[in-house]
Parts: structure tokens; C-alpha cells; sequence
């Protein structure tokens, strides 16, 4: 149900993880590669993972989303490699009874990805290059314990 | 002797995908400060995983562990 | 992209309808058949549709998204006919360039489709059969103008 | 004469796709009346589409529009 892989990704494959016959709503998240950020062209984007650590996150935010949502089920992809526009970079696909519990429980995920999860982006443009975090404000210091475990 | 895995810039600044450091046993906060004297590498915002979880500065290392420097995430 | 249909459908080209490079993000809700509904077992669902009025309507939901998130672009199909458990009824696919938007319209979407889209289900249990709306409490009565047009 | 499209549980209270009322012209109140005085069908929450758009209790239906009966609709 949580994987990194340098395949890519199917929302559809991924989304029938979590059909079952007690849920009427999935809703799926996918992140894909934006030509343009901030005016800037970006040409491709590699994204690199501590693949094992990471699945052990991705799973750990389907347990935390099982204690805030308990009827969701979840599943997530992350893929690595080189990525160009709209290639699909992360699918999260939620399932709930209700659909309400479905885009929280999505979008909670896709926040806690950007928090926890070890994978890291490049960014190509055609002046230069770099890895993306670093320079994020909200990144600096060492996190509080709560956020990270 | 500490191995220690590099990810994204931190790997390009170690130059390979880990360093180590001559050691067998120091708390994470100790190893964050043999990384910034031996490899001059700003560790201000870089965590560390001690055998895939996140670690806290006062946790032990061992040359037994796998260890990890996490720098600032952007997947997603 | 708005469409009323017996085909079955496929999330990943509903969602591909929406896919461009200046969107990062595709926020997709699929309804599907749900075996249980407080307790009762249902066998099937059978959907019906006043078609070439309901896809105007679709349309309009899409309109009414653009309105409010500019940037937002919106694809929704819905089908017809008879309809098993786990059977997808509807796909709404959103993508924007940040992700927050693509939840918070694709919400809306869902929300009106049930409000204002003429597309009926009967449901089919064990012990007999009924035609779902009229029960509900919040349809009673003309809407007011504001909700319809 | 005016063509009324039904749907849904109307359609079979009508006994078909569609039940006609002997007017030339008339407004939506008075279409709903009619339904409900020729067909005995209960219209208190049913919506008039006139040309495939929602209609008003004033507006008026003449024989050369497209009219349907919306019962509260349920899909999604």
C-alpha cells in the first residue's frame, strides 16, 4: 500500500487499492511537475529517496491517518528518478464511507509527505540547478519532537 | 568507525554516498558536530536517522546502527 | 469534460482531461457503489438521468468553479444504468497549480452535483426497491433561487 | 397541448416518459397544479425545467418548449 519506486505511477492502479465495498467515496491526490514556479521554467525535476525510510513514513502516515479517520484506508506511491512537466510524481488515494473524512484524510497525508517523508527534489532549469528544502524558512532548525515521531 | 549515508546536496557535498566517522560510539548531537568539523558541512537543519527512524540529539549511535543524515525533505 | 454516460468509467482519463503544466496538482473524487447504507444491504443502484439537461448542469458546476477558483480546471463524467457494489458512479477531476484549491473545488463539485445536477438513483435491497430524493429532508420544498440558478 | 418529460419515481407514478396537459401556454404554478389535479402526483417538492434550464413559479411554458418535472435529485 505505500511504496517509492522509480516506475511510473497509475492513479487508477493505485486508487483500486483502496476500493472496498464499505466505502462510496476515494479520493485521490496526484502531484505532478509544473512547468512554472514563481515565473521560473523548470525543465525536469530528479527526485531522490531513502527508499527504505520512506516507505516506513508513507506507512506511518497511513497509521496515523487510521487513528484520526478509522474507517479510511490508504494507499501511497512516491515515485524517484527524473520526472519531466505533468509527469506524476505522488499518488495518494483515500477511502472513507463518507466523503467528507476522504478529502481531509488526502490532504492531511500529502502535508505530512512534505514533512516527514525522505525524498528530496531537484530542480533543472536552464540556468542552473537545485536541491529543493533547503532554502525553505519553515525548514530551518531542528523540528519540534511531536512533528517528526 | 560510523558510516554515515548521505541524501541529495549533503551527498554531493560529501562527495559519495556516505562519510564516516572514526567513532563507536557518540550521541547524535555529537555526530552533527564531527560531520560540520571534519566535512564542513551545515548541519543546522539536518536531522538524523538512527536505523530508519528520526533520532533525537541525546540518542546513541553505534558503529552497529544504520545511520543517516536527513536534510530538509521536498518530496510531494 | 463534463459528461453523462453508461460507459463505465476510468478515472485515469477523467483525470488526464485536466493534466497540463501549469497545474501541479489533480485532486480527483470517485463515487462508488456502497454495499451497506445504515445497515441495509444493497444489491444494486440504478442510475437515471435527464442527460442533455445534467451535462448543461455539469458544465455549469465547472463554470461556477472557474468563477471562484480561477485557476482551477474542472472534467466530470457521471453514469447511467445499472450499477453493482464497488461500480464507480461519478469521477470529478480538478487540478490546479496549488494543491489546496483542487481539494476545496473538487468539494464544491460534489456538493453540487447533489444539489442541482437532474440525475436520479433507485436502489435495489433484498426486501424491495425505491427511487432515493424525496425522502430526503433537506429537498423538501421548492428551492430558493439563489441554490437553482 | 404540452409535453411534460418525467423522471425517476414520476416516471413511473406517470406510467411513461412523459404525460401531456391540454394548454397552449400556462405558467409553471399552473403546470404543477394540473399535474397534480390530472395526475394525482404529489408536486410540493418537484422542479420545473423549461428548455433544459431551472424554471420559476411565474415563468410561462408555452407548447413549443422542452418542460420535465425534476423530483429532488440524488445523484453522485
Amino acid at each position: 500500500m505505500f511504496s517509492v519506486t522509480s516506475e511510473p505511477l497509475s492513479i487508477e492502479e493505485i486508487s483500486n487499492k483502496v476500493v472496498r465495498p464499505e466505502a462510496g467515496a476515494v479520493v485521490t491526490f496526484t502531484g505532478t511537475v509544473r512547468e512554472f514556479t514563481k515565473g521560473k521554467r523548470t525543465l525536469y525535476l530528479t527526485y531522490e529517496a531513502y527508499a527504505s525510510m520512506a516507505e516506513k513514513q508513507l506507512k506511518r502516515i497511513g497509521d496515523e491517518i487510521k487513528e484520526r479517520w478509522p474507517d479510511a484506508m490508504t494507499a501511497i506511491s512516491h515515485r524517484t528518478g527524473k520526472l519531466g512537466i505533468s509527469d506524476i510524481a505522488v499518488v495518494i488515494a483515500v477511502s472513507t464511507p463518507h466523503r467528507k473524512d476522504a478529502y481531509e484524510a488526502n490532504e492531511y497525508a500529502i502535508e505530512r509527505i512534505k514533512e516527514i517523508v525522505p525524498i528530496w527534489k531537484k530542480e533543472k532549469w536552464e540556468d542552473g540547478e537545485e536541491w529543493i528544502g533547503d532554502q525553505l524558512e519553515k525548514s530551518a532548525g531542528i523540528p519540534e519532537k511531536e512533528e517528526i515521531r | 568507525m560510523i558510516k554515515v549515508n548521505c541524501f541529495a546536496h549533503l551527498k554531493e557535498l560529501a562527495g559519495g554516498n556516505h562519510i564516516h566517522i572514526d567513532k563507536k560510539e557518540l550521541t547524535v548531537k555529537e555526530l552533527l558536530e564531527e560531520v560540520q568539523r571534519q566535512y564542513h558541512i551545515q548541519t543546522d537543519s539536518v536531522l538524523v536517522a538512527i536505523n530508519e527512524e528520526y533520532a533525537f540529539p541525546d540518542d546513541q549511535i553505534t558503529e552497529y546502527d544504520t545511520v543517516a543524515l536527513i536534510p530538509p525533505v521536498s518530496g510531494g
